[in-house]
């Protein structure tokens, strides 16, 4: 037996092949529709899943090797934080806001994405997505538990934090982050990877964690600083992921082109809608700011994006048809954002403030084409009833977009003065929109956003006091039934940041803590 | 051409990284920002395991960029020996 | 266009009329004051009088900024679904023609917001 | 900017979240697999319905038979979350790879006897297909499943046995070749000793309910094959003939067998405790699946024991029924 024959190394590329397809077979005692039952539907075509090119090949041992090692650092960090009162070497008590905000707003998003992963994972037939589907599913279980580990010392001491996931299936604002996420999940495996691996990992996601976590670093918060760049180093793998599944789908089938823009369309511009609320976060909640939104998405999609979609241009996919619009709106998305929580600051689980006279010139040089025209005069009314004593709090509640769920705060494309307003009939109803792009979307799928869990239709019904609330009884007051069933504690966890009690304790705790007697 | 980009964490264990990165690549441009230090580079960018070896002074391997990554764009080719990004058009 | 789906699916709307306890819901505007950030949503009997809803209601809604006093309503300019429309404020919401998850808008001419920003 | 804090005292407002604090019964300081688990998945108000299953919510419970009263009754032993799971792993991969080196570096392969070297390569490397169906399996638990204390677990297991398929590979790679991986495909796909192996792996892949799946996959098929493959065949027979270095670079799976089915009979015991409609079920289920498992996995510990693989699987049977009735399955 010739035992000293050098055996023949094998490449990256073939040793992770039999890694993974290797695995896998060709079933023969069920059908692959019954294994698959979820492939076909959504009309994409595929032929051979064996051209699935594998963006980074790491096998299980090397990720657990690596994963723990990011673990061990990131907790480290984690705990130091804590026994340290880190919390205290913030900027100022307000920058702790864009952190209730990401709790409540995205940290049960990345749980939706780990359970979506672990269903698309499931269903494509491909032995290569497969594996690339279900290591994000877990990574995506990380970002989750990472965020609600680093951000648990936040709530020890900070209100509005102390119920979030109840909150996420509740509270009006959250119902955009949360319908986004599920319109993505209650699409088909195709769609879902196009929403979620490639318009938002892909495209987005840089604006999301970029901007918040460099923020975060600005603004002297290393906990979130951490989580959020670990999670980062996780998105490289999940990004290129998503433009894989987008050249695979494109390079199978020809007749796959048009679905795959459609849903690119789609997804680009529910992406930008949920990031409405990045917008407003670095242009208004970061006591120190990094960079404008506008910059930022001039960065992160004008350039990288555009990149993008150059590139795709080969297999004939264009440019979303929104961008035009968001383009026109990046000069306005923070400040009309921002304004409505200012609106409706007696219903958030966060404080909100009108910026002050240096932030104002900050915004001012940033948007020299729209803050002092349109906006700088709404928030300094504001400012100054307010240190009338007659803060402005909005009781009435606002229409919805049907299909983002944003209060219809949006205007005409080219016209910050006017609400955009657009409307369809399906069947017996009307239904309404903040745009163009929404109200497509709406007319391509009219049963689905039939269904939407419309915060403030919701209330109208009746289905969001707590259990037993008799909304008939005399002297029934709507607004603390509706803030009781959100489990939001009135003078807590709303109303202006000025006079909380997060900016109390908060100035008191670092007089203590900086202080030598 | 576009640009492609890197973006890793800034820390001891990226400065040889980052330094090797710029020695294969004189087009790369580097912006560092808090925390994190951005590589643009038009085209295509290389990062050579041979080259931060030898800054390292041990053996280096490539998907140990993994744990200090922040973020990057353009296709991705992967061997033992390098890792490639680029853009077709 | 129909929705794709793996089987049949088809349901209620989540906010068809029936589910309002008697009531239909009326979205508000009020041009060129973008103090309020959206329209209002409102639940109304459809047999209520449009004028009550303008002397009984808006006054909570739109009553805080310094504009609402001054509104001459018999110059009030209104729209229903963006077309020009004109209420009978004597008559009921029913019989002004306006039925579930309608919207109307109004403007007031003159009035332009604080230092004429349209805020 | 850089502050120079002083470490003072400062009495916390609350100590864990509110949806912790009301499971906990009151508000006192919670471990990270509480805080990471507890109604981490959505339970209302879902906007949509899936397109793919327009019968069910996106999570619902309905999905399976069994009844729960509150899916966060299930309690991961290994109080396993992300950080605790992937340090665990490491550990044990840590290992895994000092064996490989080991059996690599000191020639070990070379010096198995050459009919341990068959046997091993004809019996472990189809086992890389089935625990690729048991990633796939997991992965279906984990989607379907309801609440994160039942389907979190899922995802770790189905991660595992990707792990575990590609040591599997690794095996077959470092005693033999890229033509033995080929040929145990070709036993795995028509080799009789296989068939009814594969045909219950292929049935389990299309059960929807994913607590019948649970059974089927975790606590059925590989609470009889690892104990029977890992701890039998290869510790104590191969071992026996002069294969030590086989059970070397498996020691990662007879390890993880010990480990993992401590949340297996956890899992059950806490859904069979739960009502006499669950047990009976459950009882229902293992049965059914235990035996097509057992009777599958006869041929194949043929390959290893020959004439003996009847008595042999019967042994492990009678012990998996020990196992059961411990945590509350009269099988």
């Amino acid at each position: 037996m010739d035992m000293n024959v050098p055996k023949k190394k094998l490449s990256l590329k073939e040793k992770y092949s039999h890694m993974t397809r290797g695995l896998d077979w060709e079933p023969s005692y069920q059908s692959k529709d019954d294994v698959y039952p979820y492939a076909k539907y959504e009309g994409i075509k595929i032929h051979d899943w064996d051209k699935w090119e594998d963006p980074f090949r790491l096998t299980m041992d090397a990720y657990w090797k690596y994963q723990a090692e990011k673990e061990r650092k990131l907790y480290a960090i984690i705990d130091a934080y804590a026994q340290n009162n880190g919390h205290l070497s913030v900027t100022d008590a307000r920058y702790i806001n864009t952190v209730k905000l990401f709790l409540t707003g995205v940290s049960p998003l990345e749980y939706m994405a780990h359970r979506g992963f672990a269903h698309v994972g499931r269903q494509l037939p491909g032995a290569g997505p497969r594996v690339a589907c279900l290591m994000q599913s877990i990574d995506e279980i990380r970002h989750a538990q990472t965020q609600v580990h680093s951000l648990s010392n936040y709530n020890k001491y900070y209100n509005g934090l102390h119920d979030f996931r109840h909150m996420h299936d509740r509270v009006w604002y959250l119902s955009v982050p949360k319908s986004f996420f599920d319109d993505a999940i209650t699409a088909g495996p195709f769609e879902f990877m196009v929403a979620i691996g490639f318009s938002f990992e892909y495209v987005l996601t840089n604006l999301l964690f970029v901007p918040f976590v460099s923020g975060a670093a600005y603004n002297g918060d290393m906990g979130a600083m951490t989580f959020g760049f670990s999670a980062q180093s996780d998105e490289a793998r999940h990004m290129t992921l998503g433009l894989e599944v987008i050249k695979f789908m494109l390079e199978q089938d020809p007749d796959n082109l048009p679905i795959v823009q459609r849903w690119i369309d789609k997804w680009a511009w529910r992406g930008t809608r949920v990031l409405t609320l990045v917008a407003m976060m670095m242009d208004y909640m970061l006591p120190k700011r990094i960079m404008s939104w506008k910059e930022a998405w001039e960065v992160y999609f004008e350039e990288n994006g555009g990149a993008l979609f150059k590139d795709l241009a080969r297999y004939g996919i264009t440019m979303p048809k929104c961008i035009e619009d968001i383009t026109k709106e990046k000069e306005h998305l923070s400040h009309q954002a921002w304004a409505t929580f200012y609106n409706y600051g007696a219903a958030a689980a966060f404080h909100t403030w009108t910026p002050d006279e240096d932030e104002m010139n900050w915004l001012s040089e940033k948007y020299p084409d729209s803050f002092d025209k349109y906006y700088r005069p709404r928030l300094e009314y504001w400012r100054d009833e307010a240190a009338k004593g007659n803060r402005f709090y909005n009781k009435t509640l606002p229409m919805l977009c049907q299909v983002c769920q944003i209060p219809m705060l949006f205007t005409e494309p080219g016209d910050p003065t006017k609400i955009c307003y657009r409307e369809a009939q399906y069947k017996d109803d009307k239904y309404h929109f903040c745009s163009d792009h929404c109200k497509e979307i709406f007319e391509h799928e009219p049963e689905k956003y039939i269904q939407s869990w419309l915060p403030v239709h919701q209330i109208y019904q009746g289905n969001c006091f707590p259990e037993g609330t008799d909304p008939t009884a005399e002297g029934f007051d709507p607004l603390a039934a509706v803030l009781a069933y959100y489990h939001m504690n009135f003078g807590r966890d709303n109303l202006d940041f000025e006079g909380s009690e997060d900016q109390k304790n908060f100035d008191a705790w670092r007089g203590v803590a900086t202080s030598n007697d | 051409m576009s640009n492609v980009f890197l973006a890793l964490q800034a820390n001891e264990e990226t400065r040889a990284i980052i330094e090797a990165i710029t020695e294969d690549n004189p087009h790369a441009v580097v912006h560092p920002s808090p925390a994190m230090v951005k590589i643009d580079a038009e085209g295509s960018l290389t990062v050579r395991r041979e080259t931060i070896e030898a800054l390292i002074g041990r053996s280096f391997d490539l998907q140990e960029l993994h744990i200090n990554l922040i973020s990057l764009s353009g296709h991705i080719d992967e061997t033992d020996d390098e890792l490639t990004l680029h853009w077709n058009a | 266009m129909a929705v794709t789906a793996l089987k049949d699916y088809q349901f209620e709307p989540a906010d068809r009329v029936e589910n309002f306890h008697g009531n239909q819901l009326l979205y508000i505007g009020w041009e060129d004051h973008l103090l309020f950030c959206a329209p209002f949503a409102f639940p109304f009997p459809p047999a209520m009088r449009f004028g009550d809803v303008v002397e009984q209601v808006l006054p909570a809604a739109f009553g805080y900024h310094p504009d609402f006093a001054k509104i001459d309503w018999a110059t009030a300019q209104w729209f229903k679904s963006g077309q020009p429309w004109t209420p009978d404020f004597d008559k009921s919401l029913a019989d002004n023609g306006l039925g579930h998850k309608d919207v109307i808008r109004f403007r007031t001419p003159g009035l332009t917001g604080i230092k004429g920003s349209c805020t | 900017m850089q502050m120079d804090l002083r470490t003072v005292a400062i009495k916390p407002l609350r100590n864990t979240f509110d949806h912790v604090a009301r499971r906990l019964g009151a508000d006192k300081p919670a471990s990270r697999y509480q805080e990471g688990t507890f109604d981490m998945q959505a339970a209302a108000n879902f906007h949509y319905r899936p397109t793919w299953d327009p019968e069910h919510e996106i999570f619902d419970a309905s999905r399976t038979a069994i009844k729960m009263a509150d899916w966060y009754a299930f309690k991961d032993p290994r109080q396993f979350y992300y950080g605790t799971y992937t340090l665990a792993r490491a550990k044990q991969q840590d290992t895994a790879e000092a064996n490989f080196n080991f059996v690599e570096t000191r020639g070990l392969a070379a010096m198995l006897n050459d009919e341990v070297k068959a046997t091993s390569l004809k019996l472990l490397l189809p086992l890389r297909h089935v625990a690729w169906g048991g990633n796939l399996n997991n992965a279906s638990m984990c989607a379907y499943g309801y609440g994160t204390a039942f389907t979190q677990p899922c995802i770790y297991h189905a991660m595992d046995h990707l792990g575990i398929a590609q040591y599997l590979t690794r095996v077959g790679l470092l005693l033999g070749s890229e033509e033995e991986l080929d040929a145990a495909k070709d036993a795995w796909m028509t080799g009789d000793a296989w068939q009814g192996l594969r045909r219950y792996v292929e049935d389990s892949f299309v059960l929807k309910d994913p607590v019948e799946l649970f059974v089927a996959q975790n606590v059925a098929l590989d609470g009889l094959l690892y104990p029977l493959v890992y701890e039998t065949i290869v510790d104590d027979v191969l071992s026996s003939e002069g294969g030590t270095a086989i059970a070397l670079l498996t020691q990662f799976m007879t390890e993880w067998f010990g480990e993992t089915r401590r949340w297996v009979d956890a899992t059950l015991k806490t859904a069979a405790g739960e009502s006499a409609e669950n047990k009976a079920l459950l009882e229902k289920w293992t049965t059914q699946w235990r035996d097509r498992a057992a009777s599958a996995l006869t041929p194949v510990a043929q390959i290893a024991v020959g004439g003996r693989a009847d008595t042999v699987v019967a042994e492990q049977v009678e012990q998996f029924n020990t196992r059961l009735a411990k945590a509350g399955v009269t099988v």
